[in-house]
């Protein structure tokens, strides 16, 4: 049972500063599962390309889930391939993230309507922190998702909020 | 360099007792309909016979004709040598599909029949392994490109419709 | 008074000490949730079909006895290569020879086809059930 | 001078020397190894960036220059996933033993005249022994990892280092008879003087054998130097955890802290052996160009700037192996025994001979 | 004498599988390896991953809402394949289209090939380990997406070229920023050919591997780069000319087997940079002989084509891409199915795998150059 696993009554000083830190060392260096589906995938590799430069905040591609923290979801999500995408998901090391790129994993995209084989968005499968919406979504909106998604990641905190 | 009549004079020539009949009303290309269970000796012979020399099949496309009650399959040939090209078309019963394979002529034709039987329920005899293609393995509620085809509520826990 | 090898050794403990302290330290910081299904071993998304650990390929065993042999060849060498020119001429022809064997046991594996890794054996594709002869079929100007 | 401060402290001397050996051997540690990482991990992606029209790191800190912290910190926060059907005790302790591997050779390894971990007199022979310990621990986690493509990456690693080996130490052999000594210490010593005494320019001393010697150094140069790069598998030789092919060959279960163990130890790694290959022919921490210290007259400058030196030649050497890493392509597992088999060990072969002959005139 | 020749002793036999998350399987497609040590006895390619059911939708939408459909199946050609439905179309409907037309179709057509191209070159070269070119050609394929931003305002896919007509006219300075891009475009062709194509260890790692004979491509029916690097001159828009590219002259680059037989990965791999540099010199001729005139005056009102099937192909960067649209004569069509040429050249893999290694796998499907949008549907 690790620090991260403990929930606190109480915030203080001390759990502050460490969160902070935490908190900064998990934003700052997002790793990245290279994974691609479809058109999307090929907007995800222009943005990791020379002209928009994923690496500038931290984000590398690591080929296994294991060394992975944030795992993009680009691209149509049919029901064969939604099964593999949960496993992906299950063995990735506890602090991690997922951004759904593009309407087709955001709700089915244009395959809502007559895709029999079209799982109609990636949330029904697993917990999706970022939606980046677009068909596909520009090179600058995925980064604008990653940003939110950073944001997101610096304001969680192991205080108990007072419900 | 042949165009359809005098392929169907060919066919006609060769193989007397099968039943061929052209039609080029409707608009843009005739095509021959030919009996579904012989289309493997048909295609032999149109691969083999050098005049012809169909060395290529561009494409083998599933139809359900289910007005008429029937599901129908087109072949669509080419000789890259003599740059002529030819439509067939082969119709079986709706109920049980049964079409011969041509995967030993061109053996680009694997897929493309795995894709007929995964979309319509398409049967092919003496194919290498028949599979569902592009469905899951595993996927129950029928052949999805028929026209009479519902959706199955859930598959594995997820929801299918939206 | 610590011998030279002490001192290394000392090295690699220190090197061993301080890997177990600091995954120790981050047993105490990480969180520990461990699902039956982060559990099974990663292969691209499958369900891991059979298991890696079988005899694989005699290769590697080949690999490692040649590897035994030039090892301790090297071994033999030194104290020669330090002293050898003590002794002038005679001393390098002394080791010349025991080069000279060693080439030519290099030269008998080689011949023999034990340096070779294994090379693709390569089936070319077959359409109606006979071997497609060479590529000889000529540009075919269409 | 660090022991008999001991002595004095604790009386006896056995304690004293081992005091003095643990605090000798945490030195290169926090103080070169830990910072030398931090740096490389991220030269690596600032030099791969700009190599290729990108920027690399630019948001965590100005330029990105605490981006390996944040990496560390974030790997110390990351759960280890120690799969169910893997052999857990070989599983945890095979990052253990590549660090080791890799961090051992750091004690033969002289830094400056007057800092080198263990005078170890037969120096070079004890580090390339050493190095053993890491193919161990790289076939442990490949095996333990129970995962094909571990098992996969960890054979064809083993495989590769243990054949490359060879040309090392023939080449290593061929330089032991030219300069009679094995302690890498005694050898950066005998380069002193200006670059041109240095064994890449066929050692100390105006005579005819270094002319002669000139070649056959500038061959033994390349074949060890490509032979080192296999050894820590690095591009062109970098098949066991290649990207394209094999996931992330051997460390592909590991995940967290583990990852971070491998991660360190392979740049530990890069390191040594640059630093061997600096020292062999580019006269260790010799300045080319003499010392500022003899000319201000300033005693104690010296060892720093021999310091100095050892780290510029040593990072120099690593950045060549980057520079290596974003340009070449990978070779094939058979290709790659051929190069270390056919190629390499035949000319080191030739190279030992002749050079033995040349020394004898 | 125990004989440590590898054949003699068997290994048990491993079944690897590189499955949908894979660096190297461009996509979502999982391949089942039969491994003996490292030699591969068997490869079956298991698909069906990305299955859009693109058939279906065509069987529910009217024909001009089918166009931005056909744009998301061969992603990185989606210019190929609305062109492709297009001429379909038109042949179906028997409409002229003007000329001007006719020029923008061609020129758009030939930028996505040079832009598909560049990917398939990209990562091949990272497939083979070379990770650098991979980010020169995104660099130079930034510059033809932002011409066709400028054009219709989408960076990947389009909805550009309707049944009939375009959706818009050309961008003021498109012709002078598609020049730049030409002269700009040239020298780097020959810096991509210095770091990669004439780089020994890429030779060697793509020389001589997966050779595949003309007469087992033609009748697999693949085509395209992959059909003309076994040498034969095959191409449908010269030997089936459709649009205008009869008026231009250009050659069709085969595979000669430059560094080993004919027809291996190397030889596929040059003849997609030998076509990049065809498809300039064919956009700089249609930029010379551009009309003007009205791009949307030939779009029919409300397109209800009489009963009645067509066969309407075109030459993509993969290959050969034809629609088969059967029509009922109301709105919408009453079948379409679509000859997607990496549905047809992927089932080569299985036969040109047998007995190489697991590099050489990786080798030779980054050289056919596929894409799963496409072989899925």
């Amino acid at each position: 049972m690790g620090l991260l696993d403990k929930e606190f009554t109480d915030g203080n000083i001390v759990i502050a500063k460490a969160e902070d830190l935490m908190n900064w060392a998990r934003l700052s260096s997002l790793w990245q599962v290279s994974f691609g589906l479809a058109c999307c995938a090929i907007e995800m590799m222009a943005t990791s390309a020379s002209h928009y430069d994923f690496d500038r905040f931290g984000v590398i591609p690591r080929p296994s889930p294991r060394h992975a923290d944030i795992i993009i979801i680009s691209g149509t999500v049919t029901l064969k391939m939604a099964t593999r995408i949960k496993r992906l998901y299950e063995q990735m090391p506890e602090p991690k993230y997922i951004i759904s790129m593009g309407s087709c994993s955001n709700s089915g995209g244009p395959y809502w309507e007559h895709g029999y084989h079209v799982l109609k968005g990636i949330d029904r499968v697993i917990p999706v922190d970022v939606y980046v919406p677009g068909c596909p979504p520009r090179p600058e909106a995925l980064l604008e998702g990653l940003i939110k998604l950073q944001e997101k990641i610096r304001k969680t905190s192991l205080v108990k909020k007072s419900t | 360099m042949k165009n359809t009549e005098e392929i169907l004079q060919a066919l006609k020539e060769n193989f007397p007792d099968f039943s061929f009949e052209l039609k080029s009303d409707l608009p843009v290309e005739g095509f021959i309909i030919c009996n579904p269970l012989v289309i493997d000796k048909i295609s032999h012979f149109l691969h083999d016979n050098p005049e012809l020399n169909f060395d290529s099949l561009i494409n083998l496309s599933g139809v359900d004709e289910i007005k008429a009650n029937q599901l129908s399959v087109y072949y669509h040939l080419e000789s890259t040598e003599l740059k002529h090209k030819l439509v067939l078309k082969v119709v079986t019963d709706r109920n049980s599909p049964e079409v011969a394979s041509v995967t030993d002529i061109w053996k680009g034709a694997n897929w493309h029949e795995r894709e007929a039987y995964d979309m319509f329920g398409i049967k092919f005899l003496n194919h290498p392994d028949l599979r569902r293609i592009l469905m899951p393995y595993d996927w129950e509620a029928g052949h999805p490109l028929r026209k009479d085809y519902e959706n199955p509520e859930f598959y594995q826990g997820m929801k299918v419709p939206f | 008074m610590l011998t030279e090898f002490g001192k290394a050794f000392i090295f690699i403990l220190i090197a061993m000490i301080f890997v177990i302290g600091l995954v120790f330290l981050s047993k105490l910081i990480r969180p520990h949730r461990p699902t039956k299904e982060k559990l099974l071993t990663y292969e691209c998304g499958e369900n891991p079909e059979g298991s890696p650990w079988i005899k694989f390929n005699i290769r590697f065993y080949v690999v490692a006895l040649i590897f035994l042999i030039f090892d301790v060849e090297v071994v033999l060498l030194i104290p020669w290569a330090l002293g050898y020119k003590a002794f002038g001429i005679t001393g390098f022809l002394v080791g010349l020879v025991f080069l000279v064997l060693l080439g030519l046991g290099m030269a008998y594996e080689w011949r023999k086809g034990d340096l070779e890794w294994e090379k693709p054996k390569v089936q070319p594709p077959m359409i109606n059930k006979q071997p497609v002869a060479e590529v000889e079929e000529e540009l075919l100007e269409v | 001078m660090m022991y008999d401060f001991f002595v004095d402290l604790f009386g006896n001397t056995v304690i004293a020397g081992i005091a003095s050996g643990i605090l000798m051997s945490l030195l290169p540690l926090f103080l070169f190894i830990l910072p030398y990482a931090l740096f490389a991990v991220l030269a690596e992606r600032k030099v791969s960036a700009h190599m290729q029209d990108r920027l690399g790191p630019m948001r965590i800190g100005w330029h990105g220059w605490n981006q390996t912290i944040a990496d560390i910190i974030k790997l110390i926060q990351k759960e280890d996933i120690v799969a169910s059907d893997t052999d857990k005790p070989l599983f945890n302790f095979a990052p253990v033993l590549v660090f080791a591997g890799s961090y051992a050779a750091f004690a033969a390894i002289p830094f400056s005249s007057y800092y080198i971990g263990s005078e170890v007199d037969l120096g070079i022979f004890y580090i390339i022994a050493v190095t053993g310990l890491v193919v161990a621990g790289i076939l442990m986690a490949g095996w333990a990892s129970n995962n094909k493509y571990s098992l996969l990456g960890s054979m064809r690693s083993v495989a590769q280092i243990v054949s490359y080996e060879i040309p090392t130490m023939l080449v290593v052999l061929s330089l032991v008879m030219v300069s009679e000594t094995m302690s890498l210490h005694t050898l950066s010593e005998m380069q002193t003087g200006y670059f041109w005494n240095w064994y890449i320019f066929g050692g100390p001393g105006f005579s005819l054998t270094k002319f002669l010697l000139i070649p056959s150094m500038l061959i033994g140069f390349i074949i060890i130097y490509i032979s080192t790069l296999a050894e820590v598998n690095r591009v062109p030789f970098d098949i066991p955890e290649a990207e394209s092919e094999l996931v992330a060959g051997y460390h592909t279960e590991y995940s967290g802290m583990k990852f971070a163990m491998f991660f360190l130890a392979e740049y530990a790694n890069m390191y040594a052996v640059s630093a061997i290959v600096a020292a062999l022919f580019f006269g260790g921490y010799q300045s080319p160009v003499g010392y500022l210290g003899n000319l201000l007259g300033v005693e104690w400058l010296i060892p720093i700037e021999q310091f100095l030196w050892f780290a510029a030649k040593g990072l120099f050497f690593v950045f060549v192996q980057m520079w290596l890493r974003w340009t070449l392509p990978r070779l094939r597992v058979d290709q790659l025994m051929a190069v270390s088999w056919k190629y390499l060990i035949p000319i080191a072969f030739v190279n030992l001979i002749v050079i033995g002959f040349i020394t004898l005139i | 004498m125990i004989n440590t020749k590898s054949s003699a002793i068997r290994t048990e036999e491993m079944v690897l599988n590189m499955g949908p998350q894979h660096p190297s399987t461009h996509g979502v497609l999982r391949l089942e390896l039969a491994l003996e040590g490292e030699i591969i006895t068997k490869v079956t390619p298991h698909i069906g991953y990305l299955h859009r059911c693109f058939e279906k939708h065509c069987e529910a939408m009217t024909y001009p809402q089918i166009v931005p459909y056909t744009d998301r199946m061969d992603y990185l050609a989606s210019m190929g394949n609305e062109l492709g439905y297009a001429v379909a179309m038109e042949k179906l409907l028997g409409i002229e289209v003007p000329q001007r037309v006719e020029y923008i179709r061609v020129i758009m057509a030939e930028l996505q090939r040079i832009a598909s191209h560049l990917v398939a070159l990209g990562t091949y070269g990272a497939d083979i380990g070379a990770f650098t070119p991979f980010l020169y050609c995104f660099r130079d394929r930034e510059k033809i997406l932002h011409l066709f931003e400028i054009t219709c305002g989408a960076r990947l896919l389009y909805n550009y070229i309707w049944v009939g007509g375009l959706s818009h006219d050309l961008h003021p300075d498109f012709v002078r920023k598609t020049r730049d891009f030409i002269k700009e475009f040239k020298p780097t062709i020959k810096e991509l050919n210095d770091i990669l194509s004439y780089n020994k260890i890429f030779i060697d790692r793509t020389a001589n591997v997966g050779i595949l004979p003309v007469k087992t491509a033609i009748n697999f029916g693949v085509s395209g780069p992959n059909l003309r690097a076994s040498g034969i001159k095959w191409d449908i828009r010269k030997d089936d000319p459709y649009s205008v590219y009869s008026k231009f002259d250009f050659d069709i680059p085969v595979g000669k087997g430059t560094h080993g037989t004919v027809g291996d990965s190397w030889d596929r791999y040059f003849v997609r940079i030998l076509e990049m540099e065809e498809s300039l010199k064919i956009i700089e001729q249609a930029l010379d002989q551009l009309p003007d005139g009205d791009v949307q005056s030939a779009i029919p009102k409300r397109i209800k084509p009489n009963a009645g099937h067509v066969y309407g192909r075109v030459e993509n960067p993969r290959g050969e891409l034809g629609y088969f649209i059967i029509s009922d004569g109301s709105t919408t069509p009453y079948r379409v199915k679509v000859r997607a040429p990496s549905f047809v050249t992927l089932q080569i893999l299985g036969e040109l795998c047998k007995g190489y290694m697991i590099a050489d796998v990786i080798t030779i499907l980054g050289s056919i150059d596929i894409v799963l949008g496409e072989i899925d549907r």
